[in-house]
């Protein structure tokens, strides 16, 4: 089906809905290593390329860590590149994941959100993508499979900005949105193009060309390392406006809007506030929806950006409610919490001493169902009102 | 307040770039011998020269002599040359000579 | 909403007939959602998918706990004890069986839709495919979708001799399909 | 003296880039492997792309805040790396048609340990790259230990000798059989003191690379390392080859022949006698290391046989 200005909607699953994204940006090369729950997204690219769909180099790279310093050596000698993994793959790819944003390569690279297999698991988790957000790399996680589609063409146009010159990770919920097939509407390539054009008005970043006396990795020493910290971190600060600026122009063009860093739900009037991210704010959603019909005045924020972290909007949304909902889908070891929660409580400075819950559901594919996030609605909402409450829940495991 | 930081590097990320700075050691003063040659001897067949490690022997059109700056000393010149015309002589004895 | 659970054995394409079933909704202006249960990706071994179909868009990301529709492509997992496990009251029942459902498979099961997939499929495609059919008895016996809209869908999955194979194999799942109201 | 012997050397013939380095660098001296660097783009010209990674080289490779040491374009990668980031790199001048040669550039640890598998991949996948490898027989930029290039009994930081340690206790893996059997467009072993045998391999390294997958593996022994006297390191070269201790070798589709056949091998003691590494070594383990030497050499030369 066609509509006529828009595109063709097709039902299509996550990893699909990534690959029609990555042919439409128009990569230069391609290299990626198979992993479940992405796979489908690597052969559906190779598929592209058989179709003389996609005129990109394609590496059938030997393992993962292969892929990043394949695309990095493409980004580096000024090409555009695109990878995916998920897991025990973004493990084994960690020096060179790492390298990517010291070199301030912007490759994007989607991840399937996966337990890590520090206990053997093929499962949906938030535990890789959590434990790398350190590295330097811009980190958007997404709800939907459109949302996927979007956010990988966005992803080009963020990270490849001169301002930025960063890696960006498009990091969906493996088995939940990789395998799940709903209807994505895939713009036509000209719109794609148009999208992406304001890039090449800019000026041109530095790339290895032969015969000029340029040397990609050189060494940081002393001031000079600290230098590049430096400008590493502050192009960080510069990617959440450029990310809402982003989204906005994606809006216009494609009438598709996310929120940029963070989207809010029904927060207006909201006395409790939901923290989620990934594939469980749909189902948040439809419990906000319900709990407000019981009277709760309860609202939804989605965590789009972990890394740079949403500071300013997520104060902005946070401060004044009576409480706060967190459902983590990950663990932070040694704070006995998860991770997201950690990073909303060091927002105390911002939005004072609110009431907080953690809760912790969905690990290995548990499926966080509508009862968990209607406990986590109630529960906050009771801590709203003064009453005691526990810090950290680990949903399952606490179940009659 | 307004910080103003100096910058070392025009990049975002570490490009070294020969054109602005091209370093060099000063690798001559690690030196504890320096080859010598024998002009008589030398046949200019220019082994000394293929052999050596930092590539500085100086083609003077009939022989070749070391590069001081940057020679290190490995003797390597001397122990190719194939007539001998190379010898290694302790920095000190010349600096006393 | 209409929620829709689909069990089969890995090979039988039971995953692809939930996202045959979502297109051939999306064909007809719903929105819609679904998604494989995996275990191990093991032909043989047993595979849930669902879909969900709604006017609205779909936001639920969490398995289907209450069907309102059960489809079984292999009738051996009639011995699985969690099948019927939260079907809604009045809901649909699609079975791929050489015999008749003599006795109402669940309280909650309204209508029931049984057809010989197999051996259509054996007739029609030539191999134990018969997730097409069992789309095609679905229509037919749920009414909540034209038999034209599953036609419409199948060349987004399949083409050429294939193609021509299954758009048989589900026109007679619908034309073959003895519905049973309870 | 006399006008007329005066001939140089036929090397000076196959350079045709200036020196590419800084005069002064930080090199060990008497190092084979900064000879070996400077001799690459003289040779293969001023133009190739160099992409190394943490090893000996990596101080002189890779630059120090804006400073470079060297006029080569260049990518310095992580030691798992480099072949990958040159396939990708490659890759992306082909895309955009650019005639680039890159080159790899390691030691045997990066090649054949912790960045076997990309080698090994990018080989199989025969992408445009030329890897040179050299090889100093174990990880001496970080202090001398052992790697899997090491030979038998060599002594390292992490094979010392004790009273019950006696080197390593197995024989080198040889890189350049591996990398044969991964059916590349060129294979080629090489070492300093041989030259025009080395200048020649790299010369027709950038004919074969337009073909596919380029590796040559060069014997490239290290003073302080080895416990070498600094002036002896091409004569330590020279001797490796003489004792068919590392035979020079090319290999075109499949077909590998000796360049350079040595018509009385000396024992490999001649050798080993000059590398205090090997210095702890009595009669017999000379005699095991000696044994392994020769069915290597036999090896090679029933595969070269026929293809001369």
């Amino acid at each position: 089906m066609v509509s006529a200005q828009k595109g063709q909607v097709r039902v299509i699953t996550g990893n699909s809905a990534a690959a029609h994204a990555v042919r439409l940006c128009r990569p230069d090369v391609v290299a990626s290593y198979p992993i479940t729950p992405m796979s489908e997204l690597v052969e559906q690219l190779s598929q592209f390329h058989a179709d003389g769909l996609l005129d990109a180099e394609m590496v059938e790279v030997e393992g993962e860590n292969s892929a990043m310093n394949a695309v990095v050596g493409a980004s580096i000698a000024g090409g555009r590149a695109f990878t995916a993994t998920s897991a025990a793959g973004l493990a084994f790819m960690f020096d060179a994941f790492l390298v990517a944003a010291g070199y301030r390569a912007p490759v994007v690279m989607a991840n399937a959100n996966r337990e890590m297999t520090s206990i053997f698991s093929v499962s949906c988790g938030q535990q890789d993508i959590w434990t790398v957000r350190e590295s330097g790399w811009i980190q958007i996680a997404v709800e939907g499979c459109q949302e996927i589609h979007d956010a990988i063409i966005m992803a080009f146009r963020l990270g490849e900005d001169y301002d930025i010159q960063l890696p960006v990770m498009v990091c969906y919920d493996g088995f939940y949105l990789s395998y799940s097939a709903e209807a994505v509407e895939i713009p036509p390539i000209e719109e794609v193009d148009k999208f992406l054009a304001p890039l090449k008005q800019q000026p041109e970043r530095p790339r290895i060309i032969p015969g000029q006396a340029l040397g990609c990795a050189s060494h940081g020493i002393l001031e000079g390392f600290m230098e590049l910290r430096y400008k590493h971190s502050k192009a960080m600060t510069r990617v959440p406006k450029k990310l809402d600026e982003i989204d906005d122009a994606f809006g216009k063009q494609f009438g598709r809007c996310y929120g940029g860093q963070i989207e809010e739900y029904r927060t207006e009037d909201a006395d409790i506030v939901l923290v989620t991210s990934g594939s469980v704010t749909g189902t948040a959603r439809t419990v906000v929806d319900a709990k407000r019909e019981e009277g709760i005045k309860v609202g939804l924020v989605k965590m789009r950006m972990f890394r740079p972290f949403p500071r300013e909007r997520l104060a902005q949304v946070l401060k004044g409610r009576k409480a706060i909902g967190v459902i983590d889908r990950a663990v932070c070891f040694g704070w006995d919490c998860g991770p997201m929660y950690l990073e909303l409580r060091a927002l105390t400075p911002d939005i004072g001493n609110i009431p907080m819950l953690d809760y912790i559901d969905g690990l290995a594919n548990l499926d966080i169902t509508i009862p968990h996030i209607e406990r986590v609605v109630n529960e906050t909402s009771a801590a709203a009102q003064g009453k005691p409450y526990q810090e950290v829940t680990w949903i399952p495991l606490e179940e009659d | 307040m307004v910080i103003k930081h100096k910058f070392l590097m025009k990049t975002e990320a570490a490009w070294s770039n020969a054109d602005e700075l091209l370093m060099c050691l000063d690798t001559g003063s690690w030196r504890t011998e320096r080859p010598v040659l024998d002009k008589e001897k030398c046949n200019y067949c220019g082994l000394c020269a293929l052999y050596c490690p930092p590539q500085c022997m100086k083609d003077m059109a009939d022989h070749y002599e070391p590069d001081l700056d940057y020679c290190k000393g490995c003797g390597i010149c001397a122990t190719e040359c194939p007539r001998k015309a190379i010898t290694m002589v302790a920095e000190g004895e010349l600096r006393n000579g | 909403m209409k929620e829709i659970r689909i069990h089969g054995r890995g090979g039988q394409g039971a995953v692809m007939a939930a996202r045959m079933l979502a297109s051939a909704f999306v064909i007809e202006g719903k929105s819609v959602a679904s998604f494989p249960m995996y275990g191990f990706e093991r032909r043989g071994a047993p595979v849930v998918a669902f879909t969900r179909v709604d006017d609205k868009p779909i936001r639920e990301k969490t398995q289907i706990y209450t069907p309102d529709c059960l489809i079984v492509i292999d009738p051996t997992l009639l011995t699985l004890s969690t099948l019927f496990t939260g079907v809604k009251p009045e809901s649909v029942f699609i079975l791929n069986s050489p015999r008749k459902l003599t006795k109402q498979p669940d309280k909650n099961v309204k209508t029931g839709g049984v057809v010989d997939a197999t051996q259509i499929a054996l007739d029609e495609i030539g191999r134990d495919i018969p997730n097409t059919c069992l789309l095609g008895a679905f229509a037919a016996a749920s009414g909540w979708l034209k038999l034209q809209s599953i036609l419409d869908c199948l060349p987004d999955y399949l083409s050429g001799e294939i193609l021509q194979r299954n758009l048989k194999s589900a026109e007679r799942g619908y034309r073959e399909v003895e519905v049973i109201k309870w | 003296m006399v006008e007329g012997t005066k001939k140089r050397n036929r090397v000076f013939d196959y350079f045709q880039s200036e020196d590419q380095f800084a005069g002064g660098v930080a090199w060990c001296a008497g190092c084979s492997m900064e000879l070996l660097a400077r001799l690459v783009p003289k040779i293969m010209g001023k133009d190739i792309v160099i992409v190394g990674c943490p090893c000996c080289s990596a101080p002189v490779l890779f630059g120090q805040n804006l400073g470079a040491w060297h006029k080569m374009a260049s990518l310095g990668c992580v030691m798992t790396g480099v072949p990958s980031s040159a396939t990708g790199m490659v890759r992306y001048y082909r895309k955009t048609g650019q005639d680039v040669t890159v080159v790899c550039f390691t030691g045997d640890g990066g090649a054949a340990d912790v960045g076997f598998q990309p080698l090994s991949g990018a080989a199989e996948r025969n992408e445009n790259v030329i890897y040179i490898c050299y090889d100093n027989e174990g990880y001496m930029n970080t202090g001398v230990q052992r790697s899997s290039a090491t030979p038998l009994g060599a002594s390292t930081t992490t094979t010392p000798v004790g009273k019950v340690g006696r080197g390593k206790p197995t024989h080198s893996k040889y890189m350049p059989l591996v990398m044969l059997m991964h059916e590349p467009a060129y294979v080629a072993t090489a070492t300093l003191s041989h030259l025009e045998d080395l200048a020649k391999k790299l010369k027709k390294a950038m004919e074969k690379v337009k073909e596919g997958f380029v590796y040559i593996h060069v014997f490239a022994p290290c003073p302080v390392g080895w416990r070498i006297e600094s002036n002896r390191v091409i004569e330590v070269c020279r001797n490796a080859v003489r004792t068919n201790y590392f035979p020079l070798w090319e290999s075109e589709g499949n077909r590998p022949k000796l360049t350079v056949e040595v018509a009385s091998p000396k024992p490999v003691s001649e050798m080993t006698k000059l590398i205090r590494k090997f210095s702890h070594m009595k009669e017999d383990e000379l005699a095991a290391l000696q044994k392994a030497v020769d069915e290597r050499y036999a090896l090679i030369k029933r595969l070269s046989d026929g293809n001369k």
